[in-house]
């Protein structure tokens, strides 16, 4: 499989199709997978295809603006390209996208790496309710050989932001401060993101300094809102954020409540349709207004 | 002088000195980590073979301080400074790569240029560190020339022995805290111990020999290549136990010292609008030249204590060990 | 030492509340002194940043008010508004954010009484609630 | 920095409940804050003077004034500011009256709030920028969309203050609906009479091009300076050789059904549409022309004496620039077929109100007789159904046409003049006859003209023996009515364009639900829309009469006059700006603006020696709401006068 793989990426590169195919390759501990920036025909052979690619390649499109790009991509992978085509940050026409159906990868924060192989019950928690292992959006498509891992239709992807709904507001407070007093500010939930590509996050500008720089309950806590109201409507939920965080904050279950909520109020998911425009980027007369006095 | 006592020794030891003093160390929070914290109950400390996700590094330089005051309304005294920390404090379970990492910091902040928020807390705090017994696949600390049952930069040092623990004395500070505590180590048992602290050391080959200079590689595309995957976030510069950088932040009429990181995408940037380090591959050459050339250079070691916290958390794999021992000296 | 009173932000929109509560005034209808008014041109022009400050830096409650649907002086500056705070107000409840805290309304130029009785009950619920310890607090 | 904070005592209107002398005194010990005083009345002369005075004596830079709302007095400081040389923009007022000494009663707690005030202001204040109000050119042109009577009163007003003038025009002549009406209520003028002068005026009036069979392809740009692209179709006939001779369309050997005359006659495939047509010069019908359909015929270039045939011409693209644009594209009649009860538009003799116009009209296709179409006969006893389409949410229309009563009262009238022996019955639902003179109208067309007026609606149309049975009830007998009619005239109403969408986002304007374009405010800008510089005139707004066009359509020119006779376009620096270094051309601010004041444009990216998109703020059209800044992640943009820094400043002294 991963041969067809790797005669795509040179097929392309001999054409001239693209300048340049971001994939995976095998990471140094020769287990984990490294992301990997294909330019020459005879540098294909690095790639590989397994559930060791955790990785949300578009992250790095940014960085490539103006060339021709091939990009391995899952199908939550592709919503998030969706999402930087709607909010004008891709030329479709710039893209190769080499689709891969994914069975789900592996929950590297709770596997730690062994040696032993794959099994379903490795799966990380956010591919379990994915229903959509084939991409959205693709120019050319690497199947599954094997029998694609089941999806657990009963499985509630809300059921954490439920729990945490389901506690009293002091409840609530104590987590989410508790959680947050561990950020280190190392913005690495925000650099690899592949929605946040500010030229200068908010959380770097200095005139006015929108919430303060300095680690402790204020600055931590505004910016972990910040991160998470600026991806209202926007966040895929490829879960990212959470794998990069190095202190285990639980980033997921705060983009999911907003997801679910924009779910509810306004029908709206991320990721599906690059011709909608954005949710805050415009409004319904009929939207909810339950809340205005 | 070593000493020999059983854990549930050390616990009560440690609970006795929770009245007089700080005690900081590592605590295991559930699918999260291991993190040093304050620690309420002795029983909370975590002396297993895991490793902290954060150095003890923040113990020393904070990730922000704050340095001084200013104060508009007329008639205020305008800058106001901050008192200095001075309160003594125990830090334990500090691994032998970060201890010889606050070796390392002393040479910027307790030489020539003093730091008075530094060695205030240098001075304040007694460090019991923990020997290692299962390296981590990312450590290096031998082919930094560290080893896991080094000592430098410790008070006193425990090493696992069956149920309980031996400590190591190392200086005054040390022997005030543990001096009197379990009973000496016999022949028998101090013979153990040295063969376990032969057996601690070899169990992690060297890895890597850093070359002599990277001086020729300065202006090699290899950089380029290298920092590709790099996604700009602070995460190998924050866990560094020896990366210093610092920003200087004015805030709700506050001087602050920050955390700076060189993979940032604003490190170095001037109020100009240029910087020197535009892309990933200056700053990532940044990195690695300030390791392994600069501060060799100037203080004839590197600046790295193979922790390996940069290669375990990095979201991308990026190993440093790896890129240092492949740099193309010859060309 | 006097009770602990709330302090509350609003931000009113130049056309409609900030005029409704100019109203109040010119009606001489009494309400509590709680209320500072930051005004902006509309509702629309309200980061969802300055509510999470103001509530950081102290504030015990935040009043976002604008023109009623409709009536928006540029026309839809209140209809984004209403989209990006529905959001918000959620959100903050989920992070244990008292409700009562973040509030908006709907309030014309001519409602100078809708203003007065408005400010009144927002205090009344504020006070409920009690100070606010966001942001690391510890006194109120 | 010098902050000067100037506490007014409004005679007692805040000195009685504020302690002004202690709001002064905390004043001058603020960051910042150099000088505080107070004075009984601020904003008065001698006020005035104290404030100018102190600024020169204490070198103040900016000030603040604790007095009342800023929408009272603001205007009145900066005058004062402007005066004395400083810019105007460097004031913050403290509303310490309305928003305190008013609505507080106990001095301690309402002092304590106007402090508060006063620091929210110098805050904001010590971030206040000097901003300059700026100019743009206006290109000293307009545009008419539509030639209408709307389009063409607009026309002759504008081309009488001597400013060029360009009527877009989409079928071949000038006129629009009221070159179709034979009589107009409630002075029975003919409407030839009155429009054909004023026909001729525009196209004789060296100011106005008129572009028939032309269309509009693009709209760009912003106040006093459109570019709009026009397509002009190829018309095949010379529009400078052609004199309207008519030997072309007297040997066309087709026929088909006329569009002007509602198929109520026939035309050739050359034609006028109208013997008084503007341009007088005819036009080939592609679709029907024989040449154009087999190669065959060329008789009209054959007989042309002027050689003005041409049947290679092509159709012309012209782009050109204007100050302001007048939309003056009217209506459409509603189609009547989705009224089963009418019977779906299926019997020759049920006809419109329009259809009534053109047989009435004495040079019409039957010479003025009103006959019933299926026979030719002449009609004796008519139907006249009103509100078909209109007031109707069902099927139609919620809104009520305006016109449709008083036309039909004209009907009603004209068949008697034009045969004494005819009865015209009315079913109507209320009549609607408010304007001058109209009330006296329809009361005469029932008491003089005899017609009967049935307050009720019909509830079925059918054929029998020839004649149209219409059932209806008259709901103030209360008594079922049939009647035997010849002739069942229908008054359908008034409804936006099929494409009047389509042109509102080319012109970046609003419509409603019924796609009628949507004026700035129903009371107080009703021809202005919400994008400067395009104007509303006519039906398509709204519903309206001939008399209520031509006021808007006077209304509409007068407000673009009022544009172009500035030598430049006056620029409010209150809005917002877009700083390039951190703008990533995500659209947020260009989506959610509401004015279209945003464009996106290419730049140079230095650092990677690349190009990338970023918006920019157009500031003749940009209003200074500030929308974009809240949808921008990046704070990119921001708003002059009530920027991020100044609010968060506000924010930090709470």
């Amino acid at each position: 499989m991963a041969e067809d793989l790797k005669n795509k990426a040179r097929e392309l590169l001999r054409a001239r199709q693209v300048d340049l195919v971001i994939g995976y390759k095998r990471a140094s501990d020769g287990i984990a997978a490294a992301p990997c920036f294909i330019d020459i025909e005879g540098d294909a052979d690095k790639l590989i295809w397994d559930a060791y690619c955790v990785y949300n390649l578009s992250v790095y499109l940014k960085d490539f603006r103006g060339k021709k790009i091939g990009i391995i991509a899952k199908a939550c992978d592709v919503k998030s390209i969706i999402v930087l085509l709607q909010e004008n940050q891709l030329k479709r026409e710039d893209l190769f996208i080499i689709g891969v159906e994914c069975p789900g990868v592996i929950d590297e924060k709770r596997l730690c790496f062994s040696d032993r192989q794959y099994q379903e019950v490795d799966r990380a928690i956010k591919c379990r309710p994915c229903a959509s292992a084939v991409p959205l959006l693709y120019d050319w498509l690497l199947k599954e050989k094997e029998k694609m891992g089941k999806v657990s239709e009963d499985h509630d992807k809300y059921d954490s932001v439920r729990k945490l709904e389901a506690k009293s507001l002091a409840e609530r407070l104590k987590f989410w401060e508790g959680e947050f007093s561990r950020c280190i500010r190392c913005y690495a939930c925000r650099q690899v993101c592949p929605m946040c590509y500010c030229p200068k996050c908010v959380a770097d500008q200095a005139m006015p300094a929108w919430f303060p720089k300095a680690t402790g309950d204020k600055g931590n806590f505004s910016w972990n809102v910040t991160r998470a109201i600026h991806l209202a409507g926007r966040c895929i939920d490829c879960g990212e954020c959470e794998r990069a965080c190095p202190v285990g904050i639980p980033l997921r279950d705060i983009n999911k409540k907003i997801e679910k909520d924009v779910k509810e109020l306004f029908n709206y998911e991320a990721g599906l349709n690059a011709e909608r425009k954005p949710l805050l980027s415009c409004f319904d007369k009929t939207d909810p207004a339950d809340f205005i006095r | 002088m070593e000493n020999i006592i059983s854990k549930k020794d050390l616990v009560d030891r440690i609970e006795g000195l929770l009245k007089d003093f700080e005690i900081i160390g590592p605590r295991e929070l559930p699918n999260k980590g291991i993190f040093y914290q304050p620690i309420v109950n002795a029983g909370d400390l975590y002396l297993g073979d895991s490793f902290t996700v954060e150095p003890v590094k923040k113990y020393f330089l904070s990730p922000s301080e704050y340095l001084f005051k200013e104060n508009l309304e007329q008639g205020a005294k305008p800058v106001e400074e901050l008192p200095l920390p001075g309160a003594g404090r125990i830090i334990i379970g500090v691994r032998p790569c970060e201890a010889r990492g606050l070796v390392l910091l002393d040479k910027i902040f307790d030489a020539e240029y003093k730091d008075d928020f530094y060695t205030s807390n240098r001075k304040r705090s007694v460090i019991v560190g923990l020997s290692c017994l299962m390296p981590d696949k990312t450590c290096f600390c031998t082919s930094m020339g560290g080893s896991p049952a080094e000592n430098r930069g410790m008070d006193a040092i425990l090493f696992s022995a069956g149920d309980g623990f031996i400590v190591e004395i190392i200086t005054d500070k040390g022997k005030d805290i543990f001096g009197a505590l379990g009973s000496d180590i016999g022949k028998e048992e101090k013979k153990a111990w040295e063969l376990d602290k032969e057996k601690r050391k070899g169990a992690l080959e060297k890895r890597i020999t850093a070359p002599e200079s990277l001086d020729g590689t300065f202006e090699s595309v290899y950089w380029q290549k290298a920092s590709l995957a790099c996604l700009s976030c602070g995460i190998c510069t924050y866990l560094c136990p020896v990366c210093h950088c610092f920003d200087l932040v004015d805030e709700e009429r506050k001087k602050l010292k920050c955390y700076d990181g060189c993979a940032f995408v604003d490190f170095t940037l001037h109020a100009s609008g240029e910087n020197p380090r535009p892309t990933k591959k200056e700053r990532y050459r940044q990195r690695v030249f300030h390791k392994f050339e600069y501060f060799k250079k100037n203080f004839g070691e590197n600046l790295c204590v193979g922790c390996g916290r940069c290669i375990r958390h990095c979201p991308v794999k990026i190993d440093i060990a790896d890129i240092v021992d492949k740099a193309p000296l010859t060309q | 030492m006097k009770d602990w009173e709330p302090k509350i932000v609003g931000f009113l929109c130049n056309w409609c509340s900030y005029a409704g509560a100019d109203l109040a005034g010119t009606l001489r209808i009494e309400y509590p002194p709680n209320i500072k008014i930051i005004r902006v041109p509309c509702s629309g022009r309200v980061n969802p940043l300055f509510v999470l400050k103001c509530l950081m830096d102290g504030a015990d409650g935040v009043l976002i008010s604008g023109c009623h649907i409709g009536d928006c002086h540029y026309s839809e500056g209140n209809f984004y508004a209403r989209r990006r705070f529905a959001i918000l107000k959620r959100f903050f409840e989920y992070l244990g954010i008292d409700p009562r805290r973040f509030q908006m309304s709907w309030v014309s130029a001519s409602e100078g009484d809708k203003w007065a009785k408005l400010i009144k009950v927002l205090v009344e619920e504020i006070k409920q609630a009690g100070p606010n310890k966001l942001g690391g607090r510890k006194d109120g | 920095m010098r902050i000067g904070v100037f506490v007014c005592h409004c005679g007692t209107n805040i000195s009685a409940t504020v302690d002004v002398e202690k709001v002064a005194a905390i004043a001058s010990c603020l960051p910042m804050v150099k000088f505080a005083t107070t004075y009984k009345y601020m904003c008065s002369f001698p006020g005035q003077e104290i404030i100018k005075a102190s600024i020169k004596e204490k070198s103040l830079d900016r000030i603040v004034v604790c007095a009342c709302s800023p929408n009272m007095h603001e205007k009145t400081f900066r005058k004062c500011l402007e005066d004395i040389g400083i810019n105007p923009y460097l004031i913050e007022m403290a509303n310490i009256r309305e928003h305190c000494s008013w609505v507080h009663k106990d001095k301690e707690e309402a002092t304590e709030k106007a402090i508060g005030i006063v620091k929210l202001a110098v805050a904001k204040v010590s971030r206040d920028k000097p901003l300059e109000k700026t100019y743009v050119p206006i290109e000293k042109k307009v545009l008419i969309i539509g030639g209408g009577i709307a389009g063409i009163q607009s026309a002759i007003d504008i081309a009488f203050a001597k400013f060029p003038v360009v009527i877009v025009e989409r079928e071949p002549s000038i006129g629009g609906m009221m070159a179709r009406f034979d009589k107009t209520f409630p002075t029975l003028d003919c409407a030839a009479c009155i429009l054909t002068p004023k026909m001729v005026e525009a196209s004789q009036n060296k100011y106005i091009t008129i572009n028939t069979c032309s269309e509009i392809e693009n709209v760009s740009g912003h106040v006093g300076n459109f570019t709009v692209r026009i397509r002009k179709k190829a018309r095949f006939v010379d529009l400078k050789k052609c004199t309207g001779c008519g030997a072309c369309w007297n040997k066309c050997p087709v026929k088909v059904p006329s569009e002007f005359d509602l198929g109520l006659c026939q035309r050739t495939a050359i034609y006028t549409p109208f013997p008084q047509a503007v341009p007088n010069v005819p036009v080939i019908d592609r679709e029907n022309c024989l040449y154009f359909k087999s190669k065959k015929c060329g008789l009209c270039q054959k007989v042309c004496p002027f050689g003005a045939v041409n049947y290679e011409m092509q159709d012309e693209i012209i782009e050109e620039k204007f100050g302001a644009i007048i939309v003056a594209t009217g209506f459409t009649q509603f189609d009547h077929s989705v009224y089963g009860e009418y019977g779906h538009g299926k019997y020759k003799d049920v006809i419109t109100g329009l259809h009534f116009e053109r047989m009435a009209n004495s040079s019409g296709p039957t010479g003025g007789k009103i006959i019933r179409p299926s026979d030719g006969k002449v009609a004796q006893d008519v139907v006249f159904i009103q509100c078909v389409g209109s007031r109707d949410e069902q099927k139609g229309v919620s809104y009520c046409s305006r016109v449709c009563c008083m036309h039909t009262a004209k009907h009603a009238l004209l068949l008697k003049e034009h045969n004494k022996d005819a009865q015209a019955y009315v079913f109507y639902i209320d009549i609607r006859a408010a304007g001058k003179n109209y009330e006296e109208f329809v009361k005469r067309v029932q008491d003089e003209y005899g017609a009967a007026y049935l307050r009720g609606r019909v509830s079925r149309v059918f054929e029998k023996g020839g004649k149209l049975i219409v059932r209806g009830a008259d709901t103030l007998s209360g008594a079922q009515i049939e009647i035997n009619a010849d002739l069942v005239v229908l008054a359908a109403g008034l409804i936006a364009r099929p494409d009047a969408a389509k042109l509102a986002q080319m012109l970046h304007i609003p419509y409603d639900k019924n796609n009628m374009f949507t004026e700035a405010h129903p009371k107080l800008a009703p021809v202005e829309t919400i994008t400067r510089g395009i104007f509303l005139t006519g039906a398509c707004q709204s519903p309206k009469d001939i008399p209520d066009t031509v006021a808007t359509a006077s209304a509409a020119s007068a407000k673009a006059l009022g544009l172009l006779i500035q030598d430049k376009l006056e620029r409010e620096p209150l809005i917002a700006r877009v700083d390039k270094n951190l703008c990533s051309g995500c659209k947020a601010c260009f989506e959610v603006c509401q004015f279209n004041a945003i464009e996106m444009k290419e730049i140079e990216d230095k650092a990677f020696k690349r190009k990338r998109v970023v918006a920019e703020v157009i500031g003749g059209v940009c209003t200074g709401c500030g929308n974009c800044t809240a949808a921008c992640r990046m704070s990119a943009i921001d708003l002059e006068g009530f920027s991020n820094r100044q609010i968060m400043e506000e924010i930090e002294v709470l």
